[in-house]
């Protein structure tokens, strides 16, 4: 029976059959791949594009990097204070989900997607004091329609910014490459 | 053949008859068979099964199925707190399960590699029965070590391969020697084990039908035995005769180090390394003869190749190495007792009046005393089913005599707050299971390949020849076997 | 042109197989155009044929020499890659160290030897050859060509001399 | 409601996740991931990822240490003390860090419910109970029964809330509200109190200074456990020691056991319960010998031999004590506990404190003195005492009264099962419980309307003891409530409302924080406190930023030695109930206080000198137990003449071998899924038996033991082998 | 140069290295033994509790526990005085090199003795070579598994972990773990400092077991900054620290009596 096997499988059907298997897995792995790279739904389609590109800080919807770990997200009151004076509001289609946040008083639970897993304790404030901007680490935004993350941040990625950052200071490097910096 | 012309009939006396009578059933180079009958003989053996292997068959498949597989996998899901590991004892019977296994495979290195090198004629018949045990063996330690793993999942972790943080593994850790060490042992004697099996493949392969003989060519590598793939393949085997020798020393050794290193009551101490390697030896005897009572008594034919004499010398390792066991023991203990640190002395009335102090009064019987009463003996020695039950007795000796250097002794540290016993769970299903894989997979080899080196036999059996010195016929080897340097 | 066939001359004992091959070559036949196959091991000595040459020891030497190479790179090379402190132990340990390189010199010595007998003796090779059955047997076979007109004189030369048969051979699926 | 759902829904999910990277990164569940709840708008003092601290006070006993809770988008994290309140100067007790095991604990009562009395919260009579029902069954329970037939029971803590009890109930007529604790029992409030007033003539809780003294003599007081203020007096006791560079303080403890307090001690004295009282005197005729001059008349007619031949205190001890109590510069004697726990305690805690008269440290530092009332306080409102309990209890079985409301206590718990409280209540036609977890009584309750935790609510606690300032701990809420339930204030405030008339007069107060507020008015004029305002609402700012408001100088009222020296002390022996051969003696769980039973990591702390967690035990002296053929982990039944239990043995070596004890704390029926089903209560144990202050002779028990063929493995974080050197005895 | 005067144990000045960066001082003599400290700890560190079984068999997480033995027989007996047992953050730490991932490196930056959770395989040899066995293992999913005290009838129970600390990884099965000298207030007030442009103050920020602990007996500091108080306290006379013998350098001094 095995050798039944092997010969059908050297036959010209069997190797078209073992291809398309083959194919079929590579394919399925790719598409799976593919979809942890996807932008997450956003309760509002908000393009970063747009905004940033109308001359919009970053601080200014992300205050929290200048004080500590996380810039925060920001609440509807702060797209209100601007969105509120802007009569386009009302009428665009778009805009209607946030009008409707706003009248029924709802928070908008933005999704993150720039994230470091939970055993990597980051916080913006050194970065941005060590005079790093946003765009260093989080792509120009002025290209990104939906939030997405323009890079892996994996531990390699953050190490080679570390050990440039710190050449030719072995005291600033040994702080910047140790372990307990980001993990406990 | 050369050997069969040779052997002339004495003078007929009756003692003499009677005495050669003895010979042929003692030597196996007193009555040679021509190579085709002996190439039957094996083939014989492993084609016939009864409804009995069957039988053992299933019940091992389920055991490993349940026992390991099952059981594994649960208690990766649950985590190890189904087991009974805890604080302090935070290594357990996994642990035990790795050395003693590791120890198994000692004996299979040892048989092919020492006496081969030492050309000891006993060794041919069973050498290869040895060298399966070997990697069977390593194979069982090896996933005991990976069960006791927190989490096994990232054991590739422990391999050096290079990532984007180009973080690699610690070199200061006994247990990276040990991966490395192990890794290293368990390719060597997989290799070992291969090379002399391929001109037996070739045998097998011309002399079977249907899937067998795609599967014995494909493995026979088309070898012929042309005078080329002679020299290579006695050069390999030469040189990995002389060199896994050290490999399997460094490997127990480096084993004995996990425990050597740590600064530990009981653990620390310079006498382990041989120690360890010396109780491998010792457990791996004591299952070679095993493996080859039951190889006797249950496979066809077998009761030509493996004969009174190969029990006797088996015997007589045994008895030499429980004496090395026992010295070593000895040394070890009297340094650590005449040492008299507290936690020590501590330590060494836990294991003599402790609650599992009759495990360790049962190692001393079971590795010194029955060894010594019962191997002095050649008569006894030749008795298979004794030799086989003396050989269980001491593997059961040297598991418990791991387990009072694991779980027990993690039992005692500088905390005394600390001190709790450890109280195996889920381990015990574990041990059954990698007992039932190795007894399967032996099983399955005993059918697959060749547990005979057949052309090793023929070998050994032209190298002898008989010579009447006086009265008595003696065997003589000659130095045929042709290993070139 | 005439062309050349292979004949098989099978012995079951050594003597006559090297009377054999002393005939052969007094016929002409150099040792290179001999094969000799066998069940058991038999020097070239005992048929008075050249020297074998094998590359297996160098190979495993080679083998040795890399292995070295490869554990010192994994002890003294890879901590500077990413140093971390343990234990107050120095970032390269020397003790250590002769382990690794002790287990990675056998490793790899050992997997080239297994390797370098692959290579020298051409395996794994499933193309037909020369063989019959009986060599496991414990029989000695003697191939040489020659050419088709010479065949009688050889098979009445080796079967005098004690082969067991003569015949002609083709190569064969094993 | 929903938003909670949300969250419980979003938790779930999180976990989920974690779950499946956990296998990939084995951690998490991710902190980050548990609660994402954004705010509509951010408070301007809340950034991103930064905690915001809130001050406030502990409510696991009656203490008030000031606690500071980091907060972080809405949730608790973390409670530390509030290092400038008097009371605990930054620190905390394991009860008071497990705070939030209480808050975040899975078994909270979530809404105001109608249910069976006796069945669990599941069982609902009416599903849909909400807070305006509830408030119209408090108006209509308050307007339609007779003021006389209202019951208050009320529990240690809040006061504030005890205040507003007490306002309602003197302005309609009702009795005052009964407040009640466990821990009062156990201390013994009321006959320290006693004593001191027969002493003192004022009922005051007296302070002990024990920072400044260089002597320590402790009759039965746990004061590093659970008595009175626990976090101060272990801070003085820390200060007793190494406060002064020059000396070391010398503290001895008289205890028929080595409790967490007496393990501290530089010498235990395991003398006869119900000798401590005549041991005093001994030691101060003693003393007063060795110093010289004339005998005062308290210490008279004591015979010194013969004390020592009754209390198992060798003479040589005695006169040891007295030479060191004659020696010292400021000696201190701490009556206390189990020591005061017997029908001669009164006479017992008045012979302690009649050794510091003659030591003459009364109002000095070092010595005793009175404590300072708290702010807003005009006179000592002392707990009610177990006879006191057992009166009201007699009055809830006469069917006198008609309407009983509860609040932060549970007694069917916390009374001895002798007490008959439990039948009592079912004499009651209606029962209203305010209580935040599902306790015994409030399953015996028709209604529960739950109260907010501790950390949810407003409300301020008088420190009674244990601090020489006057100190008025304020608390606030530290997250938004995380059920529908209702601060007990505002219900009675609402309620009041509703019933108008004379309710409605009694309570002009639209919400709890301007009751809290009008209890603050009269604060702003008061001089050295550490903050003034001008006007109350600044005033009341303050007041929540700083976490109370106390005077910056001590304040201890001295009373005079003599009083207490010219009048003969005598002490009677003391009488044990039941014909049992064992002292019975019950303390309250140094970990787990009256009500910590519900907090699992209050259950998995070891036992200070056992390390037994999760359960309860029997200590016993490895002597008797082996004469009586008992071995650790045995379970054995102990028969009193009140009830009879069953828990398994300790054996304990530094116990009296005529002595059994166990600890207080477990043995609930409900109160949670941690509580429920695990121990027992030794509460029911004790007779009804009461001492001449009232208090609860809970030490005056005398018990048999049976053995029963069960064992019970108990939870050690201790090694047997290490510490009892189980397995390795010589041979 | 010349010889590693630390090798032979030495003590006081020359051993600056033993000194390390952060230290802490434990008075034997004032700690009551109340557990404050461990439940503090339990809080701010995400700790698990294992439940009744568990428990009993050695498995408790706790990364501090206080310990307590018996001298002498009734009626002399005596208590010993409480000892809080948690890492000592030794100098030379012999859990450090044989892990075989480097999962428990020395942290140059800050002196101590790092555990990296998500780097952890599981080995727990570490734990078998401490030799203060105050390494804790997580033999289950503490946090969520369905049959475990934190959640009965295989419900889990939610609202605990609304006090996660954000600051503190949690951990799942199979990692080891123990104390970090709460890491995580040494960065936060590090961090701070640096942003107002200082150093961090003595006293400025405290572990999690010090701020709680009601007596004062746990005090934590600059080891290497001689007017800081842990270090004055360290340096008294009465100050002893763990199996010194073993030449582990513990940054952990406990003070006996007298």
């Amino acid at each position: 029976m095995v050798r039944k096997f092997f010969e059908w499988v050297m036959s010209p059907m069997g190797r078209i059959a073992v291809l398309i298997t083959a194919l079929s897995l590579f394919s399925l792995a790719a598409y799976g791949i593919y979809q942890t790279q996807q932008p997450p739904e956003q309760p509002i389609e908000f393009t970063h594009k747009l905004h940033v590109g109308l001359g919009v800080q970053c601080l200014y919807c992300h205050p929290g990097a200048l004080r500590g770990p996380s810039p925060g997200l920001p609440t509807q009151t702060k797209c209100w204070g601007c969105h509120q004076q802007i009569a386009k509001t009302f009428e665009s289609e778009k805009l209607a989900v946030l009008v409707e946040y706003v009248q029924n008083n709802k928070p908008i639970e933005w999704v993150p997607v720039a994230q470091v897993p939970d055993f990597v304790h980051f916080t913006h404030r050194p970065h941005i004091a060590a005079g790093l901007n946003c765009e260093n680490c989080h792509g120009d935004m002025t290209q990104v329609e939906i939030a997405e993350n323009p890079q892996v941040l994996n531990m390699g990625w953050c190490l080679k910014c570390h050990r440039s950052k710190a050449a030719g200071d072995p005291e600033k490097l040994v702080k910047l490459i140790d372990c307990g910096t980001c993990h406990y | 053949m050369a050997v069969a012309s040779k052997y002339l009939p004495g003078a007929k006396k009756a003692h003499e008859a009677q005495h050669e009578e003895h010979d042929l059933r003692q030597y196996l180079m007193f009555d040679p068979k021509p190579r085709g009958e002996m190439n039957q003989m094996v083939m014989e053996s492993m084609m016939t099964t009864s409804w009995k292997f069957w039988v053992v068959f299933a019940i091992l498949s389920v055991l490993t199925a349940t026992c390991f597989f099952y059981a594994w996998g649960y208690m990766i899901a649950e985590g190890l707190g189904v087991s009974g590991v805890m604080r302090p004892s935070y290594w357990g019977i996994f642990l035990v399960n790795t050395v003693f296994w590791i120890g198994i495979s000692h004996a299979g290195t040892f048989i092919s590699a020492i006496l081969r090198v030492f050309k000891a004629e006993f060794r041919r018949p069973f050498t290869r029965a040895a060298e399966l045990m070997t990697t069977f063996g390593l194979i069982q330690a090896g996933a005991s070590i990976f069960m006791h793993l927190g989490r096994v999942w990232l054991a590739y972790w422990l391999f050096p391969i290079p990532n984007a943080r180009q973080l690699w593994p610690n070199f200061h850790s006994p247990l990276m020697w040990d991966l490395l060490a192990i890794t290293t042992y368990v390719l060597g004697s997989t290799m070992y084990l291969f090379l002399p099996l391929i001109p037996d493949l070739a045998m097998a392969r011309d002399r079977s039908t249907g899937w067998r003989k795609t599967f014995f060519k494909i493995l026979a590598l088309g070898f012929r035995g042309t005078e080329g793939e002679w020299t290579h393949l006695h050069t390999a085997m030469n040189i990995f005769a002389f060199a896994i020798i050290p490999v399997m020393f460094s490997v127990h050794t480096i084993v004995s180090w996990d425990f050597a290193m740590a600064m530990r009551p009981g653990w620390s101490s310079t006498v382990f390394g041989p120690y360890f390697v010396v109780g491998a030896l010792h457990s791996g005897m004591g299952a070679v003869a095993i493996v080859l009572a039951i190889m006797r008594a249950t496979m066809k034919h077998m009761d030509y190749f493996i004969r009174a004499e190969h029990f006797d010398a088996l015997g007589k390792l045994m008895l030499i190495v429980s004496m090395a066991w026992a010295y070593f023991f000895f040394n070890d203990y009297i340094v650590q007792w005449y040492g008299g640190d507290k936690w020590t002395d501590t330590l060494l009335h836990w294991h003599e009046s402790g609650p599992m102090s009759w495990m360790f009064f049962q190692m001393l019987i079971f590795n010194i005393a029955v060894p010594w009463l019962i191997l002095w003996n050649k008569k006894w020695r030749e008795i298979p089913w004794l030799l086989a039950s003396v050989g269980l007795l001491i593997n059961v000796g040297m598991w418990y005599e791991r387990y009072i250097i694991i779980p027990v002794s993690l039992t005692i540290n500088r905390m005394p707050f600390t001190w709790k016993l450890y109280y195996p769970q889920i381990e015990i299903f574990l041990t059954i299971g990698t007992f039932a894989m190795f007894l399967l997979f032996y099983l399955i080899a005993s059918r697959l390949i060749p547990l005979i080196p057949v052309w090793e036999v023929q070998e050994g059996q032209m190298a002898h020849s008989v010579r009447k010195v006086g009265k008595a016929v003696v065997p003589s080897v000659s130095e045929i076997d042709l290993t070139m340097e | 042109m005439s062309e050349h066939i292979t004949i098989l001359a099978l012995y079951s004992d050594i003597n006559p197989a090297a009377d054999g091959i002393d005939k052969l070559h007094e016929l002409g036949i150099s040792d290179d155009e001999i094969t000799v196959i066998s069940g058991v091991p038999i020097t070239e000595a005992m048929l008075g044929r050249p020297h074998q040459s094998t590359n297996v020891s160098r190979l495993a030497l080679g083998g040795a020499v890399v292995g070295f190479l490869f554990g010192a790179f994994l002890n003294f090379g890879t901590p500077n890659l990413y140093t971390v402190y343990v234990g107050g132990q120095s970032v390269f340990p020397f003790p250590p160290g002769m382990i690794i390189l002790f287990e990675m010199t056998m490793l790899f010595a050992l997997l080239s030897t297994f390797l370098g007998v692959f290579l020298d003796s051409y395996f794994p090779n499933y193309s037909p050859l020369e063989y019959v059955p009986e060599i496991s047997d414990g029989k000695i076979g003697v191939f040489f060509k020659c050419l088709q007109s010479d065949e009688k004189k050889f098979m009445e030369a080796l079967s005098k001399l004690g082969a067991e048969s003569v015949s002609t051979t083709e190569a064969r699926q094993l | 409601m929903s938003e909670n759902i949300s969250r419980r829904d979003f938790l779930k999910l999180a976990t989920v996740g974690a779950a499946t990277s956990a296998v990939l990164t084995g951690c998490g569940p991710s902190s980050r991931y548990i609660k994402r709840e954004p705010y509509m708008e951010m408070p301007e003092y809340t950034y991103n990822g930064l905690s915001t601290y809130y001050a406030t006070t502990c409510r696991e006993c009656a203490a008030g240490c000031g606690l500071v809770v980091r907060t972080m988008q809405g949730r608790a994290i973390k409670v530390e003390g509030n290092a400038s309140n008097p009371v605990n100067l930054g620190k905390t007790c394991a009860r008071g860090q497990a705070t939030l095991h209480g808050l975040y604990n899975p078994d909270r009562v979530e809404n105001p419910l109608k249910h069976a009395r006796g069945t669990s919260i599941e069982i609902r009579i009416d599903e849909s109970v909400t807070w305006d029902d509830a408030i119209q069954v408090v108006a209509d329970a308050l307007k339609n029964n007779d003021p006389s037939e209202i019951g208050f029971l009320m529990g240690m803590a809040p006061d504030h809330l005890f205040d507003l009890v007490s306002d309602l109930a003197a302005s309609i007529g009702a009795p005052a509200p009964l407040r009640y604790g466990a821990l009062s029992m156990f201390e013994a409030r009321a006959t320290l109190i006693k004593a001191s007033e027969n002493l003192f003539g004022q009922a005051a809780l007296p302070f002990f200074d024990i920072a400044n003294a260089d002597l320590v003599l402790s009759f039965g007081a746990n004061f590093l456990e659970t008595w009175l203020s626990p976090v101060a007096y272990t801070r003085g006791f820390a200060k007793m020691r190494r406060g002064n560079p020059k000396r070391r303080g010398h503290f001895i403890q008289f205890e028929s056991r080595i409790s967490q307090t007496a393990a501290k001690a530089d010498e235990w004295i395991p003398l006869l319960p119900g000798t401590e009282g005549l041991v005093a005197l001994a030691i101060g005729r003693l003393a007063a010998e060795a110093k010289g001059g004339a005998i005062p008349k308290a210490f008279a007619d004591v015979n010194p031999r013969e004390v020592a031949s009754m209390s198992d205190v060798s003479m040589e001890k005695l006169e040891h004590i007295a030479q060191l109590v004659a020696e010292a510069e400021s000696a201190i004697a701490i009556p206390g506990g189990s020591a005061l726990g017997l029908n001669n305690g009164l006479q017992a805690a008045q012979a302690v404190l009649a050794l510091n008269a003659l030591v003459d440290n009364f109002g000095k530092p070092g010595g005793v003195s009175l404590s300072p009332l708290a702010p807003n306080e005009d006179e000592y409102h002392r707990p009610a005492s177990a006879q006191e309990m057992n009166e009201f209890v007699g009055k809830m079985k006469s069917g006198g009264v008609k309407v009983l409301f509860v609040h932060g206590v549970n007694p069917i718990f916390e009374l001895p099962a002798s007490l008959g409280f439990a039948d009592a209540l079912a004499s009651v036609p209606q029962v209203i419980s305010f209580a935040t977890f599902p306790d015994e009584t409030a399953l015996q309750a028709d209604y529960i309307f739950p109260d907010h935790h501790g950390l949810e609510s407003w409300g301020y606690q008088r420190s009674a003891t244990g601090v020489s300032q006057s100190v008025l701990s304020g608390a606030q809420p530290a997250v938004s409530p995380n059920y529908d339930t209702r601060a007990t204030a505002d219900v009675l405030l609402a309620a009041a409302q509703m019933a108008g008339g004379k309710f409605a007069e009694a309570l002009p107060f639209k919400d709890e924080v301007e009751f809290i507020q009008s209890k603050l008015v009269n604060l702003i004029g008061e001089a050295d406190g550490f903050f003034s305002a001008p006007e109350i609402n600044t005033f009341s700012a303050y007041f929540q930023q700083h976490g109370g408001w106390w005077k910056k100088s001590s304040e201890l009222v001295a009373a005079s030695a003599s009083s207490a020296l010219d009048k003969s002390l005598q002490v009677e022996a003391a009488e044990f109930a039941g014909e049992g051969e064992y002292f019975f003696l019950p303390f309250v769980a140094p970990t787990l206080g009256e009500a910590g039973a519900n907090k699992p990591w209050l259950q998995e702390l070891p036992d200070p000198t056992t390390t037994v967690m999760w359960n309860t035990w029997v200590e016993m002296n490895p002597e008797t137990a082996h004469h009586e053929g008992i071995e650790n982990d045995d379970v054995i039944k102990i028969v009193s003449e009140a009830g009879e239990v069953e828990a398994p043995v300790y054996l304990y070596p530094a116990i009296r071998p005529d002595t059994v004890a166990m600890p207080f704390g477990q043995g609930h029926t409900a109160y949670g899924r941690y509580a429920a089903g695990r121990g027992v209560n030794p509460a029911n144990l004790l007779g009804s038996h009461f001492n001449e202050a009232g208090d609860l002779t809970f030490a005056g028990m005398k018990v048999k033991i049976e053995k029963t063929a069960r064992k019970q493995i108990l939870s050690r974080l201790e090694s047997r082998i290490g510490v009892y050197n189980e397995g390795l005895e010589e041979h | 140069m010349g010889i590693d005067l630390n090798l032979v144990g030495a003590k006081g000045a020359i051993a600056e290295e033993a000194e390390g960066k952060w230290g802490m001082v434990i008075d034997q003599d004032i700690c009551t033994g109340c557990q404050a400290c461990v439940a503090a700890c339990a809080m701010e560190n995400n700790l698990p509790f294992v439940g009744e079984e568990d428990a009993a068999y050695g498995r408790t997480m706790h990364w501090i526990r206080v310990e307590r033995f018996w001298e002498g027989a009734y009626p002399e007996i005596k208590a010993t005085p409480f000892q809080p047992m948690l890492c000592q953050q030794c100098g030379h730490a012999p859990c450090e090199p044989v892990c075989p991932v480097f999962a428990t490196p020395h942290s140059e930056a800050e002196q101590i003795n790092l555990q990296v959770y998500n780097r952890c395989v599981g080995t727990r040899y570490c734990a078998n070579n401490c030799p203060y066995q105050v390494r804790s293992f997580n033999w289950r999913d503490y946090h969520t598994q369905p049959f475990h005290a934190n959640d009965v009838d295989g419900q889990l129970v939610f609202p605990f972990h609304n006090q996660f600390n954000p600051d503190v990884t949690v951990r799942r099965r199979g990692v080891m773990e123990k104390c970090t000298f709460c890491i995580q207030r040494i960065h936060t007030a590090q961090d701070k400092a640096k942003s107002e442009g200082r150093e961090v103050e003595d006293g400025e920020f405290t572990t999690a077991c010090a701020q709680a602990c009601p007596a004062n007996a746990i005090t934590f500091g600059r080891m290497d900054d001689h007017e800081s108080l842990v270090s004055q306290l360290a340096h008294q006379k009465h100050g002893v620290k763990h199996l010194e013998e073993l030449n582990t350098l513990p940054r952990i001094t406990y003070l006996k009596e007298g």
